[in-house]
């Protein structure tokens, strides 16, 4: 069992398939995220491929800061990823709100509705960024890390 | 007694086998992927991807879709890795079983065809829309795609005056192999479910068609599965058209070249070309096809 | 625009046309027969660009259709009545989802609506959730610093 | 036996959130409703309690794709109201800002639209070329998205490397008559994915009143840059472009084309460009009582902002109209009678923009 569970570990960081959820987002990072899977940042070099299905992910990416009507959505989506799961926040707006913050369409930040585990700060944060938050999300995969801040709130 | 045994489950369980088979597959899969990004100027997925991604999947937690009895969910995927690993023990390749009988080129037909079945009715149990909508285009898909692989199998059968393989394999090289080999080409990307022909897991349209539904160790069985397709329809292909020579390494050497020649077809075609719509993927089948199988069945019936 | 689109519209209007801009032409018509003015205006080709509602603060809303016209872009202001309007989706597809969009943030009705489904408004929300003062009066009413 | 699939609000086929709910027949598509205000954020409600400066970054943000257009759109609305003169120099600038985002945006939507028909080859080679553009707009702005380039009365920065800039779209022009073009306009595939698919007559674009590409491929000459010329359209002399056969390959063609033309625009305002200030000496805060209507050509069609100040540095109402508000609704008459495979190709071809229609 040892053998395999090492293997499984490094198969976790080396195999994470993202599923994209665009909770409110300009646009702005989910053109990003399109660039990492052309041929200048390809993606697919560190194993990482874009699901259709959150039942087939590892990571799920969450842009924009979370309307009303796509929170219930963030819920159900992060639930039907199958666990061991990572969740990156890619942009300001999903950990401040950024310049819709105090909107009254707009949640007050993910963290309320599902447990973050990396920050991809920038708007829209670069690329080379967006894939080292996928690369760090699927290390703390391997490390089964995950999750930590939702723990954290459990454990208060 | 208990010798044969052995072998059998040898044959089985190794060479040319699951774990053969399935490193093979990998190899296979990689290499499509790779030549797919190389074509289109990346780098593409490090050489090991399809086997982390199966183990990573393997431990993954699942989740039985609610409705879908979990034998059905979980017994699909098995059966689809079962039923295409027997087709790859029973097969005459070189270092292997061959345990031939009369009708073995039968019974690696249908086989050979139980992992689409196994889609089939994944997608159907999955209750999913997408899922059912991916199951009527594979089950369409296998109607038009049948015609020229089962004709291709039946000339050379039928030159051959029987349907064991290796009587098959012994024919002499003549013009039915190169017409039947055509044919059995034609079928290749559709039985692959790769591009143009990959309607019925079109992602756009339907998501993940009949797996959809489908994740964590049974998703990896499918993938499995689908791998040891790849390499089931180079062996096929290997022992229907590539004459032996008496040399083993020669003639595995062969196998593998069988194969890699079936990916880099289906990768150059995958890489080439749009998706076509399921209609238009029929009529081509029911015209290019049915004429690829009326010339080698005709041919095969003259000579 | 020819004319007698224009005397047409302003007879409806029962106002007289405010030239803007070389291109632009505003009328005042707070009892404008909207239905009316759409009528005449599609039947010289001209096509709906938009509304834009405005909150009064005599709790009625301002309510301005937007016109084009060829290289002509006109623009009728009216005013609800007990935030009620006419709707002119019957009339026009494209005033369909302009209008649910301002039953949504500005709580006017339009009667006879075919659809009057909320288009943007979160359940959570009740219907006039942009019926807040803008500009400096509105920062002085929402007790900000102006 | 009839039954109904739904696409949505999150999918693989959508680069964005909304539903649409596909009624069908066997293959065959009855009839389509489409719900959007997934992405409602209600920019307008916080438009009208910020000032001029802080509202710039916010309608920056109403799309990440066309950003630049609406910050420019909100500028010109402003600045009409003002009475002031733009630059000469701004005016070309903001030409060569507005033409270089419409060639990111149609690229990103052939992009798209390939992958829609499971074309991933020809989504890598557009993705590869609108990195070069990408490369051209950071050169200037200094930013990838969202650019921040306009400002009230003028630009923010200017194009210190004209020549440098004209050798990249050189080469970008290059690029898309070697593969976009011949790929769209002759590859079988292709043509056979898009010929004769969602039709959408001229009396239907009509009735439903779309705007810019769709508009154009059904035969509407309807362009803002045509209509009322803005920026430093009139200057450098715009060709509209327009198709007749009112289908999906009619939409790829006008957007393939207009690239073509984007390039000219910019090659010749990089020539022509005048010297001079880019911006007042002073920053504008302050934008005096009055209100107006402004229109703009989006990538995706005329943008309109109606924006009404009362005087003080708050506007007292910001409203912004986008192409998909009108484009949107008009899937639902190209979708009836067409084959379930084709619905993703069809929604595509509108190039829907939903934080542009939610806001």
């Amino acid at each position: 069992m040892g053998l395999f569970s090492s293997i499984l570990k490094l198969s976790r960081r080396r195999s994470p398939w993202v599923y994209v959820l665009n909770a409110g987002s300009c646009n702005g990072c989910d053109i990003e995220i399109g660039s990492l899977l052309s041929p200048r940042y390809d993606m697919e070099q560190i194993g990482a491929l874009r699901q259709g299905s959150p039942k087939h992910a590892d990571i799920l990416l969450i842009t924009g800061p979370l309307t009303l009507r796509s929170a219930d959505a963030v819920r159900s989506i992060y639930a039907q990823i199958p666990e061991p799961k990572a969740v990156v926040a890619v942009g300001s707006c999903p950990a401040t709100g950024n310049v819709f913050a105090g909107s009254p369409t707009v949640e007050d930040g993910v963290l309320h509705v599902v447990p973050v585990d990396v920050f991809v700060p920038g708007c829209p944060p670069r690329p080379q960024a967006i894939l080292a938050g996928v690369q760090e999300a699927a290390h703390l995969l391997a490390e089964g890390k995950t999750g930590r801040w939702h723990k954290e709130k459990h454990h208060e | 007694m208990s010798n044969g045994l052995i072998q059998g489950l040898a044959a089985y369980f190794l060479w040319p086998g699951l774990l053969a088979g399935a490193l093979l597959g990998w190899l296979y899969l990689w290499l499509s992927r790779a030549l797919i990004a190389r074509m289109q100027r990346r780098f593409g997925p490090p050489f090991y991807q399809p086997f982390f991604d199966f183990v990573k999947l393997l431990g993954k937690r699942s989740m039985v879709p609610a409705g879908t009895a979990p034998l059905l969910y979980y017994g699909l995927p098995l059966a689809a890795v079962i039923s295409i690993t027997l087709a790859l023990a029973v097969m005459p390749l070189p270092g292997g079983l061959n345990a031939s009988f009369t009708g073995d080129l039968i019974l690696v037909l249908y086989l050979m065809e139980m992992p689409a079945f196994c889609d089939i009715l994944a997608g159907f149990a999955s209750r999913s829309i997408y899922g059912q909508v991916g199951s009527s285009r594979e089950a369409a898909l296998i109607l038009g795609y049948s015609l020229p692989f089962i004709a291709a199998v039946s000339a050379l059968a039928i030159q051959a005056d029987s349907f064991r393989m290796v009587d098959v394999l012994a024919l002499p090289f003549g013009p039915v192999h190169v017409l039947a080999a055509a044919a059995f080409i034609l079928a290749v990307p559709a039985r692959l479910k790769s591009n143009p022909f990959s309607i019925p897991n079109a992602e756009q349209e339907i998501v993940a068609g009949p797996h959809v539904e489908y994740n964590g160790p049974a998703l990896a069985l499918f993938e499995l599965a689908h791998g040891l397709e790849f390499v089931a329809v180079g062996a096929l292909f290997s022992v229907l058209f590539i004459p032996r020579l008496p040399s083993a390494g020669l003639n595995l050497v062969l196998y593998l070249a069988a194969g890699l020649l079936l990916v880099l077809i289906t990768s150059v075609l995958a890489a080439a070309t749009a998706r076509l719509q399921i209609h238009r993927a029929f009529r081509f089948y029911w015209t290019w096809g049915a004429l690829a199988a009326l010339g080698c069945v005709v041919l095969a019936a003259l000579l | 625009m020819n004319e007698t689109l224009r005397i047409q519209i302003e007879q409806i209007a029962g106002a007289a046309w405010e030239q803007r801009s070389e291109h632009e032409l505003w009328l005042q018509a707070p009892a404008v027969d909207v239905r009316a003015a759409a009528q005449a205006l599609l039947a010289a080709e001209a096509r709906l660009s938009t509304m834009t509602a405005l909150a009064l603060p005599n709790g009625e809303t301002e309510v301005i259709y937007h016109w084009i016209c060829g290289k002509q872009g006109l623009h009728i202001k009216t005013c609800t009545q007990g935030n009620h309007l006419p709707t002119i989706t019957p009339i026009t597809a494209a005033a369909n989802w302009i209008e649910r969009e301002i039953m949504d943030l500005y709580a006017v009705v339009f009667d006879g609506h075919p659809d009057p489904k909320p288009l943007l408004r979160p359940s959570k929300l009740t219907a006039g959730y942009y019926r807040e003062p803008g500009g400096a009066a509105g920062k002085a009413a929402r007790g900000e610093m102006v | 036996m009839p039954f109904r699939i739904p696409i949505g609000p999150y999918h693989p086929a959508l680069e964005e959130p909304y539903k649409l709910s596909i009624q069908s027949r066997g293959e065959i598509v009855e009839d389509v409703t489409i719900e959007v205000g997934f992405v409602h954020r209600g920019i307008e409600l916080l438009a009208q309690r910020r000032n001029y400066i802080q509202d710039l970054v916010l309608v920056e943000r109403v799309c990440g794709i066309c950003s630049n257009i609406h910050t420019l759109t909100f500028c010109m609305a402003a600045e009409e109201i003002a009475g002031m003169q733009v630059p000469d120099r701004a005016r070309f600038i903001r030409t060569i800002m507005a033409e270089l985002e419409r060639l990111h945006s149609h690229l990103l939507w052939a992009g798209i639209g390939s992958e829609d028909i499971g074309f991933q080859t020809m989504f890598m080679e557009i993705y590869a070329l609108r990195e070069q553009v990408m490369d051209v707009l950071e050169a200037i702005s200094g930013n990838r998205v969202n650019y921040a380039m306009n400002c009230i009365g003028g630009v923010n920065r200017d194009i210190t490397d004209p020549e440098g800039v004209l050798r990249a779209v050189r080469s970008i022009r290059e690029g898309i008559q070697k593969t976009v073009i011949p790929i769209f306009t002759q590859n079988r595939t292709i043509l056979g994915r898009t010929r004769g698919v969602g039709i959408l007559t001229r009396d239907e674009a009509v009735t439903y009143g779309v705007v810019g590409p769709i508009a154009r491929a059904s035969g509407l000459a309807i362009d803002v840059r045509q209509d009322f010329p803005y920026a430093a359209y009139e200057d450098l002399g715009f060709q509209i472009v327009t198709q007749d056969s009112c289908d999906v390959t009619a939409r790829v063609v006008v957007r393939a084309l207009e690239m073509l033309e984007s390039c000219r625009l910019i090659e010749k305002a990089l020539l022509e460009l005048p010297g001079g200030p880019i911006r007042p000496s002073e920053l504008v805060t302050v934008v005096p009582p009055g209100e107006t209507m402004m229109r703009v050509e989006a990538p995706r069609g005329e943008v309109v902002y109606y924006l009404k100040s009362d005087g003080s540095d708050t506007p007292a109402r910001v409203k912004i109209r986008t192409p998909s508000d009108l484009n949107l609704p008009a899937i639902r008459a190209m979708a009836r009678g067409q084959a379930l495979g084709d619905m993703a190709i069809i929604q595509a071809s509108v190039d829907p923009c939903c934080s542009c229609t939610d806001r």
